[in-house]
């Protein structure tokens, strides 16, 4: 029997995969999927609970959930393809100049 | 004749107001007029003296007490404070002799001040010591006595640095209003006791309460010793002497005035006022009694050895004033002032008698043009100069005798009184007596080393052979000085004993011959023992001084004082210095101001740590993000358990 | 008189003219200057009148002003004197005038100077008058700004240093005592609903409901405030440093006022709201004092610098003045008002001197000074009476002080048995007292004269003018205390009868 | 349905739609224009926030969003930071040669979405307000390419930001999975009558919500991205970013704390007191170490989080109206502040380091005595706006028992004092002449000058009318 608990165990257990990720890749874009990786483990926590309790809303944010993230894709991109024609690199350690 | 007391105040006002024209006028006023103006107002404060002396003499004894109340200095509850004056037989009796002597130096410093630069300045100072003294005197409580205790203490201050290019003078200076304090800081707190004690600083209740027992005979030694710390300050005595002989520093009148005729003698004079204090605390009394005699020995031992004419009379007056002291502490106030009064004046009649050497020899010295460095108080450049100034001679040997105590002059009757009253006590008094005895012979022995080495042979250096007698501004008042030097006893001679029916008339002076013998004898001794080493016959050529190969190692310490400001030196002046700077070089920057500094220093390296965090890398910022969310799951997770 | 606030009023005739000067082109530097000291001596004519029109026999505070401003909170702008302000506002009216006269020779940025004095005026006078705690704390911490400033801009070369240290340590007190007065009005909010900041209710009405435990935490808030600015020892540290980089005007204000804001604190505060923790304290207070004295008094020996001499014996002077405090009985605490006054006569005297010898000599080095009353006896003569007054010479204001401080101490029942040794020590301290001023006369006028200080000019009719008040004033009040005790007496007995009440005795 | 409390958000929005079409088609050149647009529909939305306040309260778009006295406070706090914004920019802009008019267009949207924050009564209004009025700011940051610090902190910003708003996210899902809520107050009536088998999913998904906002708002340890954004980023957008976010993160923090999760406030007011203690320590300390200004300005904004969050565990009847004075009078002095900075730009470049405000008090009094009272305000030294407003919000946690709170508080107080007095010093008290003088912009001193007046005098004014009883 899948509960509700093992969905969020999954979700939970992606966005520690996101998460782990955001610190171990040094491509400013692989950086980025993970954030992605880990906004879609909630969305597969609120479809999860939105399913188990019979409720709309949970599905109707994983709507917003991922229109807001292809926005940040948007302005993330944009941003990365900027850097990269000023410093030719996506490397985000590389990218440490102010500090302090 | 109620009234004249109440302008009594004029007494103390005259030279006040002569400090303030002095002070006011300008620099253009004439040297001249400025002493005139001082002495003036000098003499004004004794002719005043006189008519309240002779207002006082007016009434009977027992109503020979007027209190006049000027004005309320402060109420501060409990503490209502006046400022008022007492006459009555002692302070009268001071007055007489503090405006008189007074009147006579500011005379004499016309002639010796004069063409000094800063003259103004000086008779000004002598004005408001004057002023002070009486102040001092006059008072009706000791809260005002211990403000002109203060003040006259500030007058000696700057006119023993009066010549302050010099530094030996104004150290000098320095080191006499420091010593004093620190008898007045047995002083200030005696005066609190005693006003915790009595509820009033006025003599009058005091004394009443004391008269009736109202306080505890514990509390008052501890007041009276108090009390007498504030007197080794000022009247120079064992341990505080020391800054007496520096105080020779100042120009000689001051000397005389100041340091042997009258504030030296304030002690002495607290003393008898507060007789009613220590007469309820004999154990006091004898520790009073005790260290005059021994200062007194001490002073009149170290006397001996010393070269510089000034400091001889310094020791001697330090001397001298053992013997008030004991003699006060024994309870006989009557013959402590007397011999206060008859010292102050054969004391200033000897400074002044050296003044008149020393000025002298100092005109005799600028006239060759000789640019060497000169002293003119030393004895060992000096001698021969009876026949050069024999008006100074013979008026000085008047003052030595009389200081050496041969009758008939005046301190032979003031000494005998002195060594009559401590007999018969019993104990200390009777040790204090056989000090006094031995200070005697050496006071008789020093003193005839003086002359002998200042007027007796052959004259040791240019400027002693070619000294003058001192102008008639000067010889005069030595004149009048040597009159009283031999008169002044007479007053309470026996048999007229004025002065002891004006003071106590319950006590009236005794006349032991057998007393007056042995003095006499001891006195002789003195002079024979010293004549017999200092006569010029006696006295080999190029010998310092014929009393060295005698004494030897000692005559060596003698000169030097007996090592006691060495012993000061290194018991406190050096540990003071020491502690001083330590505050201020050690604990202040590296203790104190160091732990505030250090708090910031710690501070700052703390956010520096703190500062390494911020790397700059994306990372590490997520890192941290995710620690942070990390704890607080755990917490969550802690909550839940 | 009561329709005209005169308190008011002068509290605002300071920034009145520092807003004219704004309004003044910086080049017209006489102009500026003469604005501020008519400012200032129009202050000083609003406190005679204000000494004219004061009641002797009215404990309380006099010609009020009050204003709830703030009714939210409870604040109101609330000034007012009583017998222990008094002196103090009228010595601040006096100072003021005479420090701006002794700041003729500033001649960088005379506008700013000007400004930020008269800030400073306005400050400190509102320190003394206020009447409420937040408008109290407000001035308190107001006077910090333009001292500090002064301190950093026209001082000598370790001026920043010395600005930023007084501005840290002194606020590092401040706050403590910020969070007392906030600790103060949540618990009057209960009692009053929108809570209050008025000293006198919360005597009456917060202080008995107080635990003894809550009465020391607050009054420690308070006092380490107050201690930190008097200074009391061992917080006293900032005080040299800011002396000594201060330009001459702002060592004779920080001297002979901003220290009294600490001292008047204590009295003012400390005592009538925590009474029992003042009395219990008041022996650990006392001790704090007497160590101040005889450590200012050693330290300010072993200095070579004038400057740094003096405001070490600052410290000593001011520990006699919490001596006198701690005492708590009448006699104590008057001479310790007195003496603050005394104080600011005579140190504010000595600075002003300090300054115009540096103006001549440009050293301040003992080292290189010596027998300049040689050359400068009008100043050698006014050293000495300021000097004398400072070591408590009796005819002195400082005797006055200094002795009755002593006398109160002795016989103190707050400090029990304590009282005579902590008497006795401190008395040590006139002692050293004499030693350190008498050094330094020795060292600054004695002597033999430098070749290089034989053309230098005496005193000129400003610097006379600047001390000639001052000078009357040490010489009067030596003489002739008694007018000055009468004005505080009532106040001073009406605040000290907290501790002979039933309620305290039976504790 | 009430639509009455999204009217600000909307007119800024649709204004700031309209300034897109525009800058779509306006002739490339100088964009006054743009501005001069921009700050009038600022003024229009500021005129729509006092049409609202005499409203207690109005709830609306099916209770998603209310209106209510912090709503106004926080709404016009935030039009105020944008609006002086707007003034710094114009000439920022031109000297920077950055003159391009969609500038405004992101800074009334990411405004917009502040006041969206400021009217949240729900969390997913709480999602949407925080994603929307980032995304411009990210923008924003990396303005002034191709400069490399403003791109390098576009995106950190981004990146940082990104990942923290997936905390959020995924904390709102857990909350929503465990209550199937998203609406603040049914939380809050949820939390007193709380399910106890799924209370540790609302009590996870709390912490990831406190991440995520604690990041906003800069505490530690979440706050690692401030300086260097603060630094990168164009000075006007960082003095708006230190006050206009800083508003909005609060807000954030007040709707879900304070109303969504108050009724666990003994849960959280632990980690959040650890926070505000950690915040005002690390603020304030490493600000000791800065000589950059913008840096600094970033290591205060720091700081005053963790005063803010210090009020946010104060006793609300002070808190609240505390926390409101607070922003508004942080904002007015960080934007006073901001001004004076950007008054120091020149078309020669930027240089932000102290050694170029060395001596400017000499020569402009003026804004050297504006500088100063702004850092005044930023002590809290009366009688500045800072003063009343630190004053209130120590006695709301005193009062709420946070004593030890307080004494880290004051003490950090102290130590801040000391690094903004060290502007102070340089401009005042630094040896010789100036390198540069600032500029003579009107609209930079306008700002100036509206902002010391408010600093000096809002305290008294706020006090004298109302104060906590607004």
């Amino acid at each position: 029997m899948v509960t509700l608990t093992h969905y969020l165990a999954l979700s939970a257990i992606l966005f520690g995969i996101g998460a782990v990720g955001f610190l171990v890749r040094r491509n400013a874009l692989i950086v980025f999927m993970c954030v992605e990786l880990m906004l879609n483990a909630a969305g597969l926590a609120f479809v999860a609970a939105s399913r188990y309790r019979g409720l709309l809303e949970g599905q109707l944010t994983v709507f917003f959930v991922l229109t807001v993230a292809a926005a940040e894709v948007a302005v993330g991109l944009a941003l990365m393809v900027a850097i990269f024609r000023t410093k030719k690199t996506t490397n985000v350690d590389e990218l440490s100049s102010l500090r302090g | 004749m109620g009234a004249l007391f109440e302008w009594s105040w004029l007494i103390i006002a005259f030279p006040l107001l002569g400090f303030l024209i002095n002070l006011i006028s300008t620099g253009q006023t004439r040297e001249r007029t400025v002493g005139v103006v001082a002495s003036m107002a000098a003499a004004a404060s004794f002719g005043m003296s006189v008519l309240v002396f002779a207002a006082l003499l007016a009434r009977p004894p027992e109503a020979r007490l007027v209190e006049v109340s000027l004005y309320r200095w402060a109420i501060v509850p409990p503490l209502t404070a006046e400022v008022g004056l007492r006459i009555d037989p002692l302070s009268t009796a001071m007055a007489l002799i503090v405006t008189l002597v007074g009147t006579l130096i500011h005379v004499y410093s016309i002639g010796y001040m004069a063409g000094d630069p800063h003259i103004r300045r000086f008779f000004m100072f002598l004005n408001l010591f004057l002023a002070s003294m009486l102040l001092l005197v006059l008072a009706d409580n000791f809260l005002v006595l211990f403000v002109g205790w203060e003040l006259v203490g500030l007058c000696s201050y700057l006119l023993i640095g009066f010549w302050f290019e010099v530094p030996y003078n104004a150290w000098a200076g320095r080191k006499a209003f420091i010593v004093n304090r620190i008898g007045d800081f047995g002083f200030t707190l005696g005066l609190l006791l005693l006003f915790w004690t009595f509820g009033t600083f006025r003599y009058g209740p005091i004394f009443e309460a004391v008269e009736h027992r109202a306080v505890e005979a514990g509390v008052v030694t501890l007041i009276t010793l108090l009390l007498f710390a504030g007197v080794t300050g000022k009247s120079a005595q064992i341990p505080l002497y020391v800054w007496l002989p520096d105080a020779m520093a100042g120009p000689t009148p001051v000397s005389a005035l100041i340091h042997a005729a009258t504030m030296v003698t304030a002690g002495v004079y607290l003393i008898a006022r507060a007789h009613p204090l220590f007469a309820m605390a004999p154990f006091v009394q004898g520790v009073v009694t005790l260290i005059g005699a021994v200062t007194a020995l001490w002073a009149a031992l170290i006397a001996v050895g010393q070269f510089d004419i000034k400091r001889v009379l310094a020791f001697s007056t330090i001397s001298q004033l053992g013997y008030m002291v004991a003699a006060a502490g024994a309870g006989a106030v009557g013959a402590a002032i007397f011999h206060l009064g008859t010292h102050a004046f054969f004391k200033a009649l000897l400074f002044l008698g050296a003044g008149s050497v020393i000025h002298a020899l100092e005109h005799a010295h600028r006239h060759p043009g000789d640019p060497s460095p000169f002293d003119p108080n030393d004895m060992r450049r000096m001698g021969g100069l009876a026949q050069r100034m024999p008006l100074t001679f013979w008026t000085y040997g008047i003052g030595a005798a009389a200081l050496a105590g041969l009758p008939p002059l005046a301190g032979f009757w003031s000494k005998d009184e002195i060594l009559i009253s401590l007999r018969g006590i019993g104990g200390w008094a009777t040790l204090a007596y056989g000090l006094l005895l031995g200070a005697a012979f050496l006071t008789a022995f020093y003193m005839t080393r003086q002359v002998g080495m200042v007027f007796a042979g052959s004259p040791r250096s240019h400027a002693a052979a070619h000294a003058h007698e001192s102008p008639a501004v000067m010889t005069v008042p030595l004149g009048i000085f040597a009159f009283f030097s031999v008169v002044a006893g007479w007053i309470n001679a026996p048999g007229l004993g004025a002065l002891s029916a004006w003071l106590e008339p319950e006590h009236p002076p005794v006349f032991h011959p057998e007393q007056a013998l042995l003095a006499t004898l001891i006195a002789l001794a003195g002079i024979g023992a010293a004549w017999a080493i200092y006569r010029p016959q006696a006295w080999p050529e190029g010998v310092e001084d014929p009393l060295r190969p005698v004494l030897r190692g000692f005559f060596t310490a003698l000169t030097r004082k007996l090592y006691v400001d060495e012993l000061y030196d290194f018991l406190f002046v050096r540990p003071f210095e020491k502690v001083a700077r330590g505050v201020a070089e050690v604990v202040e920057p590296y203790g104190i101001d160091g732990a505030v500094n250090g708090l910031a220093r710690l501070v700052q390296s703390a956010a520096g740590r703190v500062r390494r965090w911020s790397s700059g890398y994306v990372r590490q910022y997520g890192l941290s993000v995710l620690i942070g969310a990390v704890l607080l799951m755990f917490y969550i997770l802690w909550m839940l358990r | 008189m009561a329709s005209f606030p005169i308190l008011t009023w002068m509290l605002l005739l300071p920034l009145i003219g520092a807003l004219v000067i704004l309004g003044i082109p910086r080049e017209r530097v006489g102009t500026i200057r003469w604005v501020a000291l008519g400012t200032s001596l129009g202050v000083l004519a609003l406190g005679l009148g204000l000494l004219s029109g004061f009641d002797l026999s009215q404990p309380g505070p006099q010609f009020v002003h009050h204003w709830d401003w703030a009714p939210s909170i409870g604040a109101a702008y609330r000034v007012g004197v009583d017998g222990i302000s008094l002196w103090l506002v009228l010595l601040t009216a006096l100072i003021f005038p005479l420090a701006l006269m002794a700041s003729w020779s500033i001649e960088e940025r005379v506008k700013e100077y000007m400004t930020l004095m008269l800030l400073l005026e306005t400050g400190v006078l509102g320190v003394f008058l206020a009447l409420d705690l937040l408008l109290f704390y407000v001035f308190w911490e107001f006077t910090l700004v333009p001292m500090t400033l002064l301190i950093g801009i026209w001082g000598g070369p370790r001026r920043i240093y010395a600005a930023i240290k007084f501005f840290l340590y002194t606020m590092a007190g401040s706050v403590f005592m910020l969070v007392a007065i906030v600790a103060l009005w949540l618990l009057s909010r209960p009692l009053t609903g929108t809570g209050t900041f008025d000293p006198v209710w919360m005597a009456a009405h917060l202080s008995p409901l107080l635990s003894p435990a809550a009465q020391r935490w607050l009054f420690l808030a308070f006092g380490l405030a107050f201690a930190i600015k008097v200074p009391m020892w061992p917080f006293h540290s900032w005080l040299p440093d800011a002396h000594v980089e201060a330009p001459t005007a702002g060592s004779v204000i920080l001297a002979a006022l901003l220290l009294k804001m600490g001292a008047y604190g204590f009295l003012r505060f400390n005592f009538s709201l925590f009474p029992v923790a003042a009395r219990d304290l008041a022996v650990p207070l006392a001790l704090l004092a007497v160590v101040a004295i005889l450590y200012g008094a050693l330290a300010s020996y072993a200095q070579d610098d004038f400057k740094r001499l003096v405001a070490f014996s600052s410290v000593s002077h001011m520990g006699f003045v919490m001596l006198g405090l701690s005492a708590l009985n009448p006699l104590g605490v008057q001479a310790a008002l007195l003496q603050m006054i005394n104080h600011g006569l005579s140190t504010g005297g000595l600075f002003l001197l300090v300054g115009m010898l540096y103006e001549r000599t440009h050293t301040r080095d003992f080292r290189e000074l010596g027998g300049l009353w040689k050359v400068l006896p009008v100043y050698g003569g006014i050293l000495m009476v300021v000097g004398l007054s400072s070591m408590g010479l009796p005819g002195l204001n400082g005797f006055v002080g200094e002795f009755l401080i002593l006398l109160g101490a002795f016989g103190s029942a707050a400090l029990g048995p304590a009282a005579r040794g902590l008497t006795a020590a401190a008395a040590l301290g006139v002692v050293l007292a004499a030693i350190y001023i008498l050094t330094m006369l020795m060292r600054v006028l004695h002597g033999p004269l430098q070749d290089r200080w034989r053309g230098l000019p005496d005193l000129h009719v400003r610097e006379l003018a600047i001390m000639a008040p001052l000078l009357v004033l040490i010489i009067l009040i030596g003489l002739y205390p008694l007018p000055f005790f009468a004005a505080m007496q009532t106040s001073i007995q009406q605040s000290l009868s907290v501790f002979t009440q039933a309620t305290l005795a039976v504790r | 349905m009430l639509w009455w409390p999204l009217l600000p958000t909307l007119i800024l929005t649709a204004g700031a739609l309209g300034l897109l079409l525009v800058e779509a088609f306006r002739r490339p050149g100088s964009a006054s224009g743009m501005a001069w647009g921009a700050l009038g529909i600022t003024a229009l939305t500021l005129g729509a926030v006092g049409a609202l306040v005499g409203h207690q309260e109005i709830e609306g778009l099916y209770r998603m969003v209310r209106w209510d006295p912090p709503a106004f406070w926080l709404s016009l706090t935030i039009l105020i930071g944008t609006g002086l914004a707007i003034l710094l920019s114009r000439h920022y802009l031109a000297d920077q040669g950055m003159e391009r008019g969609e500038y405004y267009v992101f800074l009334l949207l990411a405004a917009a979405g502040m006041l969206l924050m400021a009217v949240a009564a729900d969390l997913l209004i709480v999602f949407l307000a925080l994603e929307w009025l980032s995304f411009p700011l990210y923008v924003l940051a990396g303005f002034a390419r191709p400069r490399l610090e403003s791109e390098e902190a576009a995106l950190k910003y981004f990146l940082l930001g990104a990942f923290a708003s997936a905390f959020l996210v995924f904390g709102i899902a857990l909350i929503f999975a465990g209550t199937g809520l998203t609406n603040l107050s049914d939380l809050a009536a949820w939390l007193k009558h709380p399910d106890p088998g799924a209370q540790p999913l609302v009590w996870m998904g709390g912490a990831l919500l406190l991440v995520a906002l604690g990041f906003k708002v800069a505490a530690v340890p979440f706050h690692l991205w401030t300086p260097d954004v603060y630094e990168g980023a164009p000075t006007p957008v960082t003095g708006f970013m230190a006050a206009a976010t800083k508003t909005a993160a609060v807000a954030a923090l007040i709707r879900v704390f304070l109303v969504g999760l108050g009724p666990a406030v003994a849960l959280w007011s632990g980690p959040v007191a650890l926070m505000a203690a950690g915040t005002m320590l690390v603020g304030n300390g490493v600000a000791l170490m800065q000589s950059n200004f913008k840096r600094l300005m970033a290591y205060s904004s720091i700081a005053h989080a963790g005063y803010l969050l210090m009020g946010l565990l104060g006793d609300p009847a002070l808190a609240v109206p505390g926390l409101m004075f607070y922003l508004l009078a942080y904002t007015l002095a960080t934007m006073g502040a901001f001004a004076v900075a950007v008054g120091m730009v020149g078309p020669e470049g930027e240089d932000q380091s102290f050694r170029a405000y060395t001596g400017v008090a000499r020569r402009a009094p003026g804004i050297g005595t504006a500088m100063a009272l702004f850092m005044l305000s930023l002590i809290g030294v009366p009688p500045t706006a800072g003063f009343f407003a630190k004053l209130l919000l120590f006695a709301a946690a005193w009062q709420a028992g946070w004593i030890a709170l307080v004494m880290v508080g004051i003490l950090t107080t102290v130590i801040s004092a000391y690094f903004y007095l060290r502007v102070v010093v340089a401009m005042w008290m630094g040896p010789g002449e100036p390198a540069r003088l600032p500029k003579s912009d009107l609209w930079v001193r306008l700002s100036v000058a509206l902002t010391g007046v408010g600093t000096l005098l809002l305290g008294v004014l706020w006090l004298m009318f109302g104060g906590l009883s607004l």
